[in-house]
């Protein structure tokens, strides 16, 4: 729109501070990429090797899933950040729905 | 790209390019009333055939095709577009947004629900419409033979895509381009409707969208999602399509409430009764509305618990409508009520709706159900609510915002007789069909036996589609007249009370001059009272920026629609379907390559080129 | 059923109000006239709901007739209106009063689910003194386009288009489809319920008539050209009768042409009977026609006479558009042959 | 300032793709889009998990999974998400060299996993267990499909992305397409993650 284009958000920051602030998001990533990384190997070695039963195998890698999906969306993808609450909304609908599908058609087709 | 100059031509050109949220709401309301009208030639063949027992104006299998394409016409290409045309001609006037948040993906929704409806409408000239009712049930569809239903799924799925971009494009339009001033709580209930109506469109389409990929799947790539032979399960689509269904009424219902809260408002000239409780009974009917799609489906089989559950949970959606109604009421309550035709069919809604509404908790009782369900008392309650409700609306908000889209006023007088005769017509035809159902009537039957009793009931059933036809009739008449002889307006005809009522008329193509500063709810209202002309700016005469005109999202919906006749002959038309497919699919991806490539800043209007000020609606 | 959900027909006055709107409806199909257990709990159900509805009604209705005549705009008085923001106490009163009509409403509804379901104890008839008093037996209905098939696996017997049952018994039924989805009701007797391809989705739902005489079924769910024209008969009869009808079906043998048979079954057996089975052989593509000579219609629809059997061997799809059986050439005497020959299956004499 | 102009160090905004409206509603028109997104992917997850045993005409689905090649591709796109994330933080610093390079790290890796997936298809058909061979083959091809779809429309955007601002630096204009294409790709690959575990990790134990 006119006018408002860009001129309330570009303003200078101490450089500093931005660098400190960006070296522990970079840490943080790399955090959870390790720990996804290991999730994965966790939920296939717990349906490969005969020791857990299925059904807890099978709970354990959905909760392990799950975990996975918060360290996207809200460590790479910042959904907890400032300005995101209608991204948060959006996605939580989402899932909210997809919850009522999913057990739907797992559930009520005989 | 066009320039500056382009936005003040009519050319074709400019209609086929234009990025305008107000053109293509004028766009969306031609093509949706050219649907309705087309929708409702069907309604008549439908009411013709019914006429009288064992009548053979149409065969079996005609009669399934028109009431098929009666309620994919009526839903997806009349209702839903006039809905998208107010959505578009209003919401941003009433923020007082300059735009909306995406003007090319607007266009581009609007072309793809066009090319969507006419691919779908195709089919009568091709070998036959589609005929296993607006739900397509499998394996019905899936085994229906001819090419109706590749019509029906690649022509609802291109139109289907248009709808969700449209409803992306309304909710960041509401969230982010407010004016200053213009909080949640202090929106217009339509806007608020339209806000909740495009949430649901977010979260209902895509369900739909893959239930259609499944259905062609089945149906042209011999997939096996519904033939119970190869382990499939027809059960999962009446699930995808009433998950999706559901929440489409009241994708329906929701903005027609709105026009209702702004004209009951208006012509009673008092605020809206129990504004935050409005707001919130929407919010809750948008959520529960996700929560019930299986009282369609009392009757499948689903087993006592799931049932229940259903039943109770699609009872709870009276509470927050009830809450509507009442606050109706007692918005009208101490009004100085004007009965201009806008608030005529208004209050014929309220009415109307409440007895549709009554009848739907009815039929969620579930095991009353097994009876009503598929009878023709399903048929009343949703023409009640549809009919009675939506349509109604539409025309409350016809006669309301004409003057506000085309500068015009209707014919008041006109006007009236277009509402008795269309709301005594529906009334007569659809009031007797809920004892056609209990005495045993199915829907979707194109005919019944002479001995049944049934007859004298269908008949007064058709003389009433004739009286809303000649209601019909009366109001394209009163558009011709309005055209040819109406005088312009001013910008602010009924004494308003939102923002859409600030600006002069002709609407401006940058819509504000300034951006408004808003002081509360019912903005315009609170500068009238204040002693104010107009309202109070908030921030100087400048440079406006305007978004660039476009042919991108024509040619692209163009792209799809030759696509989408690849796949419907794609078993039937060899090499030649082939290369449709590919040719469609590729215009569409380097159209969007093109859009991605091309930078588009779009324009400014210099200040030198603006009025000095804002003078207002000119009162 | 609970007896306090009859409190519906204390009211009768709405009920009366109904059945006199519309001179009842025929008594053979309408949901109006509950003839069975289950049409009649619905109908309860229905009267009740009504009478919570009616009471919606009057209320809305009287406040907006008052409110339209009281605060219309009158000439000359252009004051300006107070302008309300709301009131919490009557909101909080329409929030109330619905929620308890509604509980009134979802109570009985829940109730009737579970009575109207069969549960896997009710259909082993274990269900305590009363189901087992009932000892159900079982009816196969297999929906087609666009005809239905009845067998009674216990009893040994396959009809089609007339569905026998005894009266005043509860009788389970179990619903599948040859072919696409359909419904099956019978509006007088019980609720309907959808008929599923495969044998994964079969539906169980019962049957208890209470009133002898002819009912009229149909379909419910859009299946074709012919949906319309699907209907069905149900003969409720005595036990005696019932009893005596199982006997006579099962009894019926088809006489190979090797004997002396009349000139019609020759022309049936080399022209029919790879779908139509007759007694003990024939194949399933079409409507068994064991006892077709007792049947009150023609393919559902037509009334029973020569002259339309007539008509529906050599052009069944100018009746019936769409069906699966194919049209044949036959002249008048084969035509007279093979009807007279149809006619006299009939095993209730 | 024009949004075309190429941003320098000092009149850097904190996030630039959010800087302009245009940025801002681009930014949250996307995200509803991911949340819509989600609805479509459950929508298959569900029939795919209502069909999963319903295995026609076609082999078992414990008898035919690549588990190692699956966990490979798993890991690959993985890898991927964080290179994007690492373009994201470049972009934050006005770093665009970096930017691009990591970018065209997340574009090799995207295509190796196509590559896999394809392979993973090609063998299974082999093994007869085809798009009709029955429910349960329809149901993981498109689900597998519509999710392989996504990576190759990912693909071709950020081809186009790359190729049309190569030699450009960052502007208000073209940040937030950059943007936007990492949360697209961290989506595709959350959607991943529940395919690796619900249709192949429990394919394995039925
Ligand atoms: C605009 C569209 C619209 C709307 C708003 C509604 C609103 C409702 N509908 Fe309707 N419905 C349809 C469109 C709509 N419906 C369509 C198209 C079908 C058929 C689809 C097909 O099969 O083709 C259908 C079918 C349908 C069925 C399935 C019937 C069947 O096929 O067997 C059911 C069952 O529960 C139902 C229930 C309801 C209910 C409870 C509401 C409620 O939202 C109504 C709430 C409103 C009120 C109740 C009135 C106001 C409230 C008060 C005054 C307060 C006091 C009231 C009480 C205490 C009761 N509808
Ligand atoms: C928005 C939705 C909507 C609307 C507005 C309507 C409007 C009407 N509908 Fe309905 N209808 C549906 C949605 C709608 N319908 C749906 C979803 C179904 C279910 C389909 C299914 O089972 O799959 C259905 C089914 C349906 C049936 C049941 C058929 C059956 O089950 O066998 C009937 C029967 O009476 C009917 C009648 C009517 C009538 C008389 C109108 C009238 O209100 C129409 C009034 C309008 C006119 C009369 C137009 C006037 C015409 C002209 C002025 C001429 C135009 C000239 C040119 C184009 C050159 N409709
Ligand atoms: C290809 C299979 C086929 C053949 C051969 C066939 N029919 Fe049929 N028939 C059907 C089917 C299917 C129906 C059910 C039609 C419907 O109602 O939709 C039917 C229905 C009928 C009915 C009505 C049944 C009822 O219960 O009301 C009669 C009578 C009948 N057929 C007689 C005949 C005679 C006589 C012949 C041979 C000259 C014949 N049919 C040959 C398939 C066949
Ligand atoms: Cu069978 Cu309709
Ligand atoms: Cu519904």
């Amino acid at each position: 729109m006119a006018g408002n284009e860009h001129t309330n958000s570009v303003h200078r920051h101490s450089s500093l501070q931005k660098k400190i602030k960006l070296k522990q998001e970079r840490r943080q990533h790399n955090v959870s990429f390790v720990m996804m990384i290991l999730l994965t190997i966790l939920s296939f070695a717990s349906i490969m090797s005969d020791a857990i039963s299925d059904t807890v195998a099978i709970l354990f890698i959905i909760v392990l899933a799950c975990v996975q999906v918060f360290f996207q969306l809200y460590i790479w993808m910042h959904l907890g950040h400032k300005g995101h609450e209608f991204p948060m909304w959006g996605i939580a609908s989402g899932l909210f729905i997809a919850a009522l599908t999913v057990g739907t058609l797992i559930g009520l087709i005989w | 790209m066009s320039n500056a100059h382009a936005a003040n031509k009519s050319s074709l050109w400019d209609w086929l390019t234009t990025v305008d949220h107000k053109k293509i709401g004028i766009l969306y309301l031609i093509s949706g009333g050219f649907f309705f009208l087309i929708g409702g030639l069907e309604a008549l063949l439908i009411r013709i055939q019914l006429m009288k027992p064992e009548n053979t104006f149409l065969t079996g299998d005609l009669y399934n095709q028109v009431l098929t394409m009666h309620g994919t016409t009526m839903i997806f290409l009349a209702a839903m577009p006039i809905i998208f045309a107010f959505m578009n001609a209003v919401v941003p006037l009433q923020i007082g947004a300059r735009d909306v948040a995406f003007p090319f993906l607007n266009s581009l929704g609007f072309w793809l629900f066009f090319f969507g409806g006419v691919l779908l409408n195709l089919s009568w000239f091709l070998g036959g419409a589609p005929d296993a009712g607006w739900t397509a049930y499998a394996p019905l569809s899936t085994t229906s033979s001819g090419s109706g239903l590749d019509f029906y799924v690649l022509g609802l799925q291109i139109a289907g895509a248009g709808t969700l971009i449209g409803g992306i494009n309304f909710l960041v339009t509401i969230i982010n381009m407010r004016a200053p001033g213009m909080t949640f709580m202090r929106m217009p209930l339509f806007t608020w409707t339209a806000f909740i109506t495009s949430g649901l469109i977010l979260f209902a389409f895509p369900a739909l969208t893959i239930g259609f990929f499944l259905l062609m799947f089945d149906r042209v790539f011999e997939a096996n999602f519904f033939d119970a032979s190869m382990g499939g399960n027809p059960i999962i689509w009446e699930h995808i399509f009433w998950i999706f269904g559901h929440p489409e009424v009241y994708i329906l219902i929701l903005p027609a409430f709105g026009i209702i809260s702004e004209v009951v408002s208006t012509f009673s000239k008092k605020r809206l009764f129990g504004y935050s409780a409005m707001v919130f009974a929407t919010v809750l009917i948008g959520f529960l509305g996700f929560m019930v799609w299986a009282h369609h489906m009392f009757t499948v089989g689903l087993g006592p618990v799931a049932n229940s559950i259903f039943a109770v949970a699609t009872m709870a959606i009276a509470i927050p409508t009830g809450v509507k109604i009442f606050n109706w009421v007692f918005t009208l309550w101490g009004g100085q009520i004007r009965f201009t035709t806008a608030n005529l069919f208004a209050v014929g809604f309220i009415p109307t709706f409440v007895m549709g509404g009554v009848t739907g908790v009815m039929l969620a009782a579930a095991p009353a159900d097994y009876q009503y369900h598929d009878s023709y008392f399903v048929v009343a309650h949703f023409h009640y609510v549809i009919v009675g409700g939506l349509v109604l609306g539409l025309f409350a908000g016809l006669y309301y915002w004409y003057p506000r889209m085309f500068g015009k006023m209707l014919n008041e007088t006109i006007g009236k007789w277009n509402f008795w005769t269309f709301f005594i017509g529906f009334h007569l035809t659809f009031f007797p069909q809920h004892f056609l159902g209990l005495m045993g009537m199915p829907r979707r039957y194109f005919t019944y036996p002479e001995g049944f009793g049934l007859g004298s009931m269908n008949f007064i059933s058709t003389i009433g589609a004739f009286f809303m036809t000649i209601g019909t009739i009366l109001f394209v008449y009163n558009i011709i007249i309005t055209h040819a002889k109406g005088k312009m307006v001013s910008g602010d005809p009924w004494d308003g009370r939102t923002l859409e009522w600030a600006i002069p008329n002709p609407t401006p193509h940058y819509n504000f001059l300034q951006t408004p500063l808003v002081r509360g709810l019912d903005a315009l209202w609170i500068e009238k009272m204040a002693g104010n002309k107009k309202m109070t700016p908030a921030e100087p005469v400048g440079d406006i920026h305007m978004p660039n005109n476009s042919i991108l999202p024509f040619i692209m919906s163009l792209g799809f629609f030759i696509a989408g006749f690849g796949f419907i002959y794609f078993n039937k038309g060899g090499a030649l379907a082939l290369v449709a497919i590919i040719v469609g699919l590729g215009i569409g991806l380097v159209c969007m390559f093109l859009r991605s490539w091309i930078d588009d800043h779009g324009y400014h209007i210099h200040k030198k080129d603006l009025p000095k000020e804002d003078k207002g609606a000119d009162l | 059923m609970k007896r306090w959900l009859r409190l519906g027909r204390i009211v009768p006055i709405f009920g009366l109000m109904l059945l006199g709107l519309m001179g009842c409806g025929n008594p053979q199909m309408s949901a109006l006239q509950p003839q069975g257990k289950g049409a009649e709990a619905a109908y309860d159900l229905m009267i009740l709901s009504l009478v919570v509805m009616v009471v919606v009604l009057v209320i809305v209705f009287l406040l907006f007739t008052y409110v339209l005549i009281k605060f219309r705009k009158r000439k000359g008085d252009d004051s300006i209106p107070e302008q309300v923001e709301g009131n919490h106490m009557l909101e909080l009163l329409w929030t109330g009063i619905p929620i308890v009509l509604l509980i009134i409403l979802a109570v009985p509804t829940v109730m009737t689910t579970f009575d109207l379901a069969v549960t896997e104890k009710a259909a082993s008839g274990e269900e305590g003194e009363e189901a087992k008093k009932d000892a159900p037996m079982t009816v196969k209905v297999t929906a087609h386009q666009f005809w239905w098939e009845f067998e009674y696996p216990e009893l040994g017997v396959v009809t089609a288009q007339e569905l026998y049952l005894p009266v005043d018994t509860r009788t389970n039924v179990e619903l599948s489809s040859a072919d696409v989805i359909h419904s099956f009701w019978i509006p007088s007797i019980s609720g309907k319920m959808d008929t599923n391809p495969g044998d994964k989705l079969v539906n169980k739902m019962w049957l208890h008539p209470e009133e002898i005489g002819t009912f009229q079924g149909a379909c419910a769910e859009l299946c074709g050209d012919a949906h319309a024209l699907m209907y069905f008969q149900v003969k409720v009869v005595s036990q005696e009768k019932f009893d005596a009808w199982v006997e006579s079906m099962k009894t019926v043998k088809f006489a190979d042409a090797s004997s002396d048979v009349s000139e019609g079954q020759k022309i049936f057996e080399n022209n029919c009977l790879q779908c139509h089975a007759v007694g003990d052989k024939g194949g399933k593509v079409g409507p068994a026609l064991t006892g077709f000579g007792d049947n009150e219609k023609v393919a559902g629809i037509l009334d029973h006479n020569k002259e339309n059997i007539m008509k529906w061997i050599n052009n069944p799809h100018d009746v019936k558009p769409g069906n699966n059986m194919p049209d044949f050439n036959f002249d008048d005497a084969q035509l007279d042959a093979l009807s007279d020959y149809l006619l006299g299956l009939e095993t209730a004499k | 300032m024009n949004v075309g102009e190429r941003l320098t160090d000092q009149n850097f905004p904190e996030s630039p793709e959010k800087a302009t409206l245009e940025g801002k509603n681009k930014f949250l028109g996307f995200w509803l889009f991911l949340g819509g997104e989600t609805v479509l992917f459950a929508t298959l997850f569900g029939t795919y998990l209502g069909l999963r045993n319903s295995f026609g005409k076609g082999p078992e689905a414990s008898e035919i999974f690549q588990l190692p090649m699956v966990f490979a591709a798993t890991i690959i796109l993985l890898t991927s998400s964080l290179t994007s994330v690492y373009a994201v933080l470049a972009l934050k610093e006005n770093r665009v060299k970096a930017m691009r390079g990591w970018l065209f790290v997340t574009l090799l890796l995207g295509l190796s996993f196509l590559g896999l997936e394809i392979y993973e298809f090609i063998h299974y058909v082999h093994e007869g267990h085809t798009f009709t061979s029955g429910a349960f083959g329809s149901a993981f091809y498109t689900l597998v499909g519509f999710h392989g779809g996504h990576v190759l429309f990912g693909c071709l955007w950020l081809s186009t992305l790359l190729i049309r601002n190569s030699g450009r630096g960052l502007t208000l204009y073209n940040s937030p397409k950059y943007y936007l294409f990492a949360l697209y790709w961290h989506f595709v690959d959350v959607v991943w993650v529940f395919i690796f575990t619900v249709v192949y990790l429990l394919g394995k134990v039925g």
